[in-house]
């Protein structure tokens, strides 16, 4: 099968497989089955791009012309190769997940749950691969929607309201500063092409630049820097998959993706280095670190946390990215898939709370660890990623972005990474602390904690989480560890991608 | 292959391995296991063992060294005997987490390249931190997470050091450097934050006495001893050192003297040995660093047998201050002997690891006629006997008759103790071994009559002062404020003065933006409601006027503007 | 310590006895004068003069331990508080 | 043979079908005709079309009369696409009519409604295809006539009231496009607009021309709604019948447009429009006036339908917007709106037309929960919905792309963000339907209802079908909007 081939059938696998979900709508099983089989062969039609596009190709194709000189188009290079694949990847985990959180809560509108989740997977695929500004802006508000039925999924007023928020704020955002930032860089580049090194050099004055940064930052409000970030807290009322979706899978990930990928195909990171200030950028980023740490530190909502950490450790890409030193680039790319599994972890963790013991708030949690190890366990490695502590992702994301900052000499950059890593541990580490140490309020009738201590007591009464639940987050924490002993496929593709920049 | 896995992986996979474990298997394992780690420790050469490829740098993640084979000894002996300690008295997952702390310090001494030395440094905080919170009280929380923060301040510190190192140098190799750029003196000041060095020292007495009994065993032995080797091996020599350890030999000792807490009084003395120990590596000579390495070493030990004592004490009456206790030595004579042993050892008594260790480090002030320096280390001394040697043993086993008559611990508990009594003082008497496994050849001979002499005078006389000013010493329920009263009181107060008033105005902001907007808005809106001047339904004559008004306005633009 | 109730003495530990303390202080003070006695027998050859001078470590180990038990008493009066003081953190 | 008479047979085959319908007196029988009729002209117009894209302009002499003395019929790429709007509305308009028309409308009053609406497609017709002022003012009084009784026929009383203020206004209109047409003729004796065309810029400083200018102006504006002589518009097209709205939405405005184009770019030229007359700002100011303005009073209505008309006059606003510009992207931005609006609004009035033949209302809240009751229709009036707000992939795109760059080239930001601004107001009030469509719970005395028949489905269905096809596949739309906005530019039909 040729690239061009796989390339074209990447957004139409779940497209097919929403068809064939919505065909199977009264066979749960069935539909199950085709959800998981579907995420499978993306997975695999992703995969299989990647020896191509390591060993330094760029598989491409077009799907034809939108408009004069404007054409739908894909083409797979590393950054998207590497966002592709977690998202794919994490499609898998999630969906295997959703099926024990969906059954184990019994979730209304379940097929169209499954059905939007593709949806926004196909979406997800063309903005990686969008070979074009008009391309990614077009996969980009697709997702958009097709994230919408998934937040406003229980259609209680609360949860209208959070739709609302949400839709308001991306598609807001998105038409009023991003498409206008798109069609000012068409007119004065004269193409919307991504090429290594950016389109604007040369065309654009600095004002100009600084603007159209602006205008991109703030437009691609998927990204969350403040104070366009409200739709992520609002998005809470969804189920925790759809959570696991928004953070860790699709949504944020396409915000930060986009953004690195303007930076560095669109203006280029020397363009942007030459404009009048380009520090903004890291002073924005860097406040939205720290203010919505400070916000998380307050929360007693386990989600509502974990959003607000999410604004936060976006932000740390967009630092990064705004660092424009290709070391930093190299860590806001790892650090796209390595908030990607720690998130996800997370979140699944706290869905597997939900489920397991219908507990939804940080102060509940007391010795709730003992009861659900796994469930726990993974969560303290997920918020180990979040504060870059090793042997975990985290750190070696940090790593390159303390490299990065210190290779361009920008050491507000590094007092908010530090400011940043000691907020992290004091909002992550206390919930470990009470999962694990302090006593349990009201233990299970049954006598399993204090005897199965440091046992695995499995979907037992008072026990963890369903199967499905326990492996997919076991699966995504044992993941989160492994790109830390193994990141080298992941440190390829950012390399490549800074080899092209320089 | 697998003797060069890093040594202490054993350990931090034993720590996995434990709690899935019990019953007499676990015991076996939590004695075997640090046993296992010394074998593998004394089966590492010298020189690189083990390279790998990690992000962009090529690791040396085990690399034999001298120095750090002393180290992980100390490290692997204190795993055992802490095990033994703690094996039927502590919660599995703060062996297990003690184990892995312990596992990440040995690390650290074979680490040959700064990432995998970092990496090691961040399991040890992580360790450490779980060991502290295995207390399961409030206190251990709080005194958990303080002690946290600082060492991931200490450790990103650090990491921004090694990063700028490795972006300035190129090499990632582990070795000797100079305080000379930003980046090496961030490594410095990374390193000393674990040594317990001013004026991030407060987490040391903060953090460790909360532990449990044995936890606080567990804890003394390993993050500044890791500190200790890593400024020797990075930074002998380093001038700015000897006035560091001179100020923590002092701080240590004025803040003991004015402690009440039991182990609180050893914390402290933690950080006056450490001075000691600091101090050799500033002044960089042979001798000097024989002597931190040796001091290093018989320091584990003894302060492992003094905590043991401490902790044999606090289990065995639930209580922690001098205030309360007194009068022990009654119903806890094991107790009160390994106590009595570990105080004479810390004290350099003769006969006493600390007395074949210690004076190298004077010894080498001296030749390198050092005078103030060579002054304080002696003042130093006189003090540690004072604040350690004495006033420990006094106020727990003696003074006042407190009333408790607590029988001496578990037979476990004061195994361990006799163990490392045994050591102190076999040492003291045979040092070779130890002499043997100094980093530099020993050219240093402790028995001499004139040093016999010197350090009884010195120390019988700071006796003297200890008892003649004793009702000075007496003992009040009070705490010393130290540099943590920044974070403890002040930063969090500031913090909710902030918060509060930043909510306060962030309101009255968003209120009056809000009230702005709307003000703005509403007449805004008003036309374009249902019944709005911009949305109602027009008369039709209302309709009309509009078409003339256009039409005049356009008939009159256009006659201007030809008219122009 | 001792002198308090000083007719029970013989139901006390024979270590808290007060005829005991009297010994060992006697003892004490016999060692403090053998061990300041040795400096006659034994050269302890000083590098810089002072510590050269007859009984040195004796005189220097009790007033520089005086100078630190004054010295922590002072700072004490300003740095010490109630040890509840951090308790309503 | 019959090939070359096809710009006659345009106007002819529906205005004869007229008095047939009036004839056969029934209600089915009418619509059969009517039906075929409008389907006939449809293939009419995409004959010509595909003529003109082959061959290039086509001139027809009516009754074999030279030009100017005979009436000419020129078909350029422009009216040749206006046609196939207008033309294509009607036949897609016209399966939806019969059901619908037979709920709404009194049987023995429903050929007539058959034959008024043949007299308005034909009028439509024939304004666009028309080269001669003066038989443009006798189709546009065809067209209005015919209209004010097709609203008049809504079922609602106050339909009669819309439909009289519409008589005036309309007449008005008509009546100034009248006037400028005899100030015209009075200076230059020809009522051909080729030959206007060549002899109006010698004469431009006669006071004349400029009053000529000023009604004809004025006059369309009122035809197409431009704020504010847009207050005919609203009542109007609530209150029609269903079938009448979709219709008249999609087309008649879209016709004033055309004229005002016509005039300006074709008989006067856009050197005296925009150079020496200030039209450019004034349509300008406006257009953005109708932009803002309509949208936000679209976002404060409960009434589905007249949400809708409000948000005509929003869109007719970016057409003005487009026009002024006087360039190629601007023009481009213009007649590609007027296609995508016919075929977005089309759809969102014919699928209300299905929501109010079940539910017998199209206010907001009786629409709750229909997502699931009428799941076909909804999913189609929130594809147009989505084209309306301009999301990418739909034809509201295309539009706003074209109006945003052209904002750009003439340095304009404020307009391309005060038209962006304008796309998110459609997104509120599309998306209150939306919220209330799916994720709202009905009430419980809601009446049961089903999904619309499958005759007024399906064309509905075709109209949203092509706001999402001609929203990827821009070839056509794009490719005869560009050559017809280059050669409106160029001057000369």
């Amino acid at each position: 099968m040729s690239a061009a081939t796989v390339l074209l059938l990447a957004p139409l696998t779940p497209l097919a497989g929403a068809v064939l979900m919505w065909l199977s709508r009264r066979r749960p099983n069935v539909r199950e089955a085709v959800t998981l089989a579907t995420a499978v062969v993306l997975f695999g039609l992703v995969a299989s791009l990647y020896p191509e596009v390591a060993a330094g190709g760029r598989p491409k194709t077009e799907f034809g012309e939108l408009l004069p000189g404007l054409v739908l188009a894909f083409e797979v290079e590393p950054l998207g190769m590497l966002f592709a694949l977690v998202s794919s990847f994490l499609w898998i985990v999630t969906s295997l997940y959703s099926i024990g959180y969906m059954r184990g809560n019994n979730e209304a509108h379940q097929t169209r749950f499954y059905i939007y989740f593709a949806l926004a997977l196909a979406a997800t695929v063309g903005i990686a691969f969008a070979a074009n500004l008009l391309t990614l802006f077009v996969f980009y508000e697709a997702l958009t929607i097709a994230t919408y039925p998934l937040v406003a999924h229980h259609g209680t007023e609360e949860a209208r309201a959070g739709g609302r928020t949400y839709l308001g704020i991306l598609l807001g955002t998105s038409i009023g500063f991003f498409l206008l930032a798109v069609i000012v860089t068409w007119n004065v580049a004269g193409t919307l092409e991504f090429s290594p090194g950016g389109i604007l050099a040369g065309k654009a004055p600095p004002w100009l630049v600084g603007v159209l940064l602006a205008l991109y930052v703030f437009g691609i409000g998927k990204a969350a820097v403040m104070p366009f970030h409200r739709w992520l807290p609002a998005a809470m009322v969804a189920p925790v998959p759809v959570s696991a979706l928004l953070h860790a899978v699709a949504v944020v990930k396409a915000g930060v993706f986009s953004v690195v990928k303007v930076v560095v195909y669109v203006f280029g990171l020397d363009l942007l280095a030459a404009s009048p200030s380009p520090e903004w950028l890291v002073y924005v980023a860097g406040f939205t670190v720290i203010a919505a740490s400070l916000i998380a530190l307050r929360q007693n909502n386990l989600k509502l946390l974990l959003a607000y950490s999410t604004v936060s450790q976006l932000s740390y890409v967009i630092l990064a990215a705004g660092l424009l030193s290709p070391l930093a680039l190299v860590g806001a790319v790892l650090h796209i898939g390595a908030h990607a599994l720690g998130k996800i972890t997370l979140f699944f963790a706290a869905g597997s709370i939900y489920t397991a013991a219908h507990k939804t708030e940080v102060s509940q949690l007391d010795g709730i660890g003992r009861r659900m190890p796994w469930t726990m366990g993974a969560f303290a490695i997920g918020a180990l990623s979040m504060i870059g502590l090793p042997p975990t992702a985290g750190f070696v994301s940090k790593w390159y972005m303390l490299l990065g900052a210190l290779q361009v000499g920008n050491m507000v950059a590094v007092a908010i990474i530090i400011v940043s890593t000691l907020l992290n541990a004091a909002y992550f580490l206390p919930i470990v602390y009470a999962a694990f140490f302090k006593p349990e309020a009201n233990p299970p009738a049954e006598p399993g904690p204090a005897h199965g201590r440091g046992r695995v007591a499995l979907h037992g009464e008072g026990g963890d989480a369903p199967p499905p639940i326990v492996i997919a987050l076991t699966v995504t924490a044992t993941l989160t560890v492994l790109l830390f002993l193994f990141p080298g496929a992941a440190l390829e593709l950012a390399g490549q991608l800074v080899e092209k920049t320089r | 292959m697998i003797e060069a896995m890093p040594p202490g992986l054993v350990l931090i996979a034993g720590a996995f391995l434990l709690p899935a474990t019990s019953g007499v298997a676990r015991k076996a394992l939590v004695l075997a296991l640090p046993l296992a780690t010394l074998g593998l420790v004394w089966s590492i050469p010298d020189g690189p063992a083990l390279t790998l490829v990690f992000l962009d740098y090529t690791l040396t993640p085990v690399e034999g060294s001298r120095l750090g084979r002393l180290f992980a000894t100390a490290f692997a002996l204190m795993a055992f005997a802490g095990g033994l300690y703690a094996v039927n008295q502590a919660r599995v997952v703060e062996i297990a987490a003690a184990f892995a702390h312990a596992g990440s310090a040995i690390g650290v001494a074979f680490a040959g390249d700064l990432v995998t030395l970092f990496v090691f440094w961040e399991l040890m905080i992580i360790g450490s931190t779980l060991v502290i919170w295995s207390a399961g009280t409030d206190s251990a929380y709080r005194a958990g997470m303080r002690y946290t923060l600082v060492h991931l301040f200490g450790g990103i510190v650090l990491m921004i050091g090694i990063i700028g190192h490795i972006a300035e140098t190129g090499s990632v190799t582990f070795e000797a450097m100079h305080a000379d750029s930003l980046s090496r003196w961030l490594i410095l000041a990374g390193f000393l934050v674990n040594a317990g060095a001013p004026p991030l020292s407060a987490w040391l007495p903060d953090a460790y006495p909360e532990a449990s009994p044995s936890a606080t065993v567990f804890l003394s032995a390993y993050t500044t001893k890791t500190a200790v080797y890593v400024l020797m091996v990075g930074f002998a020599g380093e001038g700015v050192l000897v006035w560091v350890g001179l100020y923590m030999v002092f701080y240590g000792i004025i803040y003991a003297l004015l402690e009440n807490d039991m182990r609180r009084i050893l914390a402290y003395s933690i950080i006056n040995q450490v001075g000691f120990m600091v101090t050799g590596i500033g002044i960089g000579t042979q001798m000097a660093l024989n002597g931190s390495a040796a001091h290093a070493f018989a320091h584990i030990i003894y302060k492992g047998l003094l905590l043991m004592s401490a902790g044999a004490v606090l289990h065995q009456t639930g209580k922690r201050k001098c205030t309360d206790l007194g009068g022990l030595f009654r119903s806890m004579p094991i107790t009160t002997v390994c106590g009595i042993v570990g105080a004479m050892a810390i004290s350099s008594f003769p006969l006493t690891s600390g007395f074949v260790s210690k004076d190298m480090i004077g010894q080498a002030a001296g030749d390198q006629l050092l005078a103030l320096v060579w002054f304080l280390l002696a003042a130093g001394s006189a003090g540690v006997f004072l604040h350690a040697g004495i006033k420990f043993p006094w106020f727990v086993f003696f003074q006042k008759d407190s009333g408790l008559r607590p029988p001496d611990p578990p037979w476990n508990m004061w195994a361990a103790m006799s163990l490392f009594a045994f050591l102190c003082i076999g040492l003291g008497v045979y040092p070779a071994p130890l002499y043997a496994m100094l980093p530099y050849a020993v050219n240093y001979v402790p028995y001499t009559s004139a040093h016999l002499v010197f350090q009884f005078q010195l120390l019988l006389f700071s006796g003297l002062a200890f008892f003649l000013l004793l009702p000075q010493m007496k003992r009040t329920l009070t705490l010393t404020l130290d540099f943590d009263w920044f974070y403890r009181h002040f930063l969090p107060r500031l913090c909710r003065a902030v918060a509060s008033r930043g909510s306060e105005t962030r309101r009255r902001v968003e209120h009056a933006t809000m009230t702005r907007i709307r003000l703005v808005l509403e007449p805004f809106f008003r036309f374009h409601r249902p019944e709005g001047i911009l949305a109602r339904s027009w008369p039709t004559g209302g309709a009309t006027v509009w078409v003339a008004v256009l039409l005049a306005v356009t008939l009159v633009i256009y006659y201007w503007q030809g008219a122009r | 310590m001792s002198a308090d109730v000083p007719k029970d003495d013989a139901h006390k530990h024979w270590l808290v006895r007060t005829k005991t303390i009297r010994r060992l202080w006697i003892l004490f003070i016999a060692a403090l004068a053998v061990t300041v006695l040795f400096d006659f027998i034994v050269d302890r050859h000083g590098r810089f003069g002072l510590d050269a001078t007859f009984g040195f470590p004796a005189w220097y180990g009790l007033l520089t331990c005086v100078a630190m038990i004054i010295g922590a008493k002072a700072l004490g009066t300003v740095l010490q508080r109630e040890d509840t003081y951090y308790d309503h953190e | 043979m019959i090939s070359l008479h096809l710009p006659a047979l345009q106007v002819v085959v529906p205005l004869i079908s007229a008095p047939l319908c009036v004839l056969l007196r029934r209600g089915f029988g009418a619509w059969l005709l009517a039906t075929v009729i409008a389907w006939t002209a449809f293939a009419i117009s995409l004959a010509l079309l595909a003529q003109v894209l082959s061959d290039g302009a086509l001139s027809y002499k009516m009754g074999g009369w030279a030009a100017p003395w005979g009436i000419e019929y020129r078909i350029d790429r422009l009216n040749a696409f206006m046609l196939v709007i207008v033309a294509g509305i009607g036949a897609l308009v016209m399966p939806c009519a019969y059901h619908s028309v037979a709920r709404e409308i009194a049987p023995e009053r429903q050929h007539l409604f058959y034959a008024a609406f043949m007299l308005a497609l034909t009028g439509l017709l024939g304004i666009v295809i028309t080269g001669d002022v003066f038989n443009l003012y006798v189709f546009l009084e065809i067209t209005s006539l015919a209209s004010y009784t097709l609203v008049a026929l809504g079922a609602d009383r106050r339909a009669l009231r819309a439909s009289f203020q519409y008589l005036v206004l309309g007449t008005i209109g008509a009546t100034f496009i009248l006037i400028g047409i005899g100030l015209l003729y009075m200076v230059t004796g020809t009522l051909n607009m080729a030959d206007l065309a060549a002899r109006i810029p010698a004469l431009q400083e006669l006071r004349p021309v400029r009053a000529a200018f000023a009604f004809i102006v004025v006059g369309a504006g009122l035809k197409l709604a431009l704020f504010p002589l847009h207050l005919w518009l609203p009542n109007a097209y609530t209150y029609a019948p269903s079938v009448v709205s979709a219709f008249l939405a999609a087309t008649a405005t879209k016709v004033g447009v055309y004229v005002l184009m016509r005039f300006i770019f074709t008989v006067f030229g856009a050197r005296f429009a925009f150079e020496m007359m200030p039209l450019g700002e004034i349509l300008m100011v406006l257009g953005l006036l109708a932009v803002m303005v309509g949208s936000l009073v679209a976002v404060f209505q409960t009434n589905v339908k007249r949400m809708l008309a409000y948000s005509s006059i929003a869109q007719i606003g970016y057409m003005a917007l487009g026009i002024s510009f006087a360039s190629v992207n601007g023009l481009v931005a213009g007649i590609v709106h007027l296609f995508n609006h016919a075929a977005m609004k089309g759809a969102l009035f014919l699928a209300l037309a299905c929501v109010f033949y079940r539910l017998g209302s199209v206010e907001l809240d009786a629409m709750r929960g229909l997502g699931r009751r009428m799941p076909l229709t909804m999913a189609t009036f929130v594809a147009a919905g989505m084209s309306l707000v301009g999301v990418p992939l739909t034809v509201g795109f295309i539009s706003k792309w074209y109006l945003v760059v052209a904002a750009i080239e003439s340095g304009l930001w404020p307009v391309a963000v005060i038209v962006l601004v304008a796309s998110l107001l459609a997104l509120v009030y599309i998306w209150r339907v939306v919220e209330v469509a799916y994720f709202r719970e009905p009430d419980g005395d809601a009446p049961e209802v089903t999904e619309a028949p499958a005759a007024m489905l399906v064309p509905t269905m075709a109209l949203a079908a092509a706001c999402i096809y001609f929203g990827i596949d821009t070839e056509l739309t794009v490719g005869v909007a560009t050559e017809a906005a280059l050669s409106l530019l160029e001057g000369g039909p």
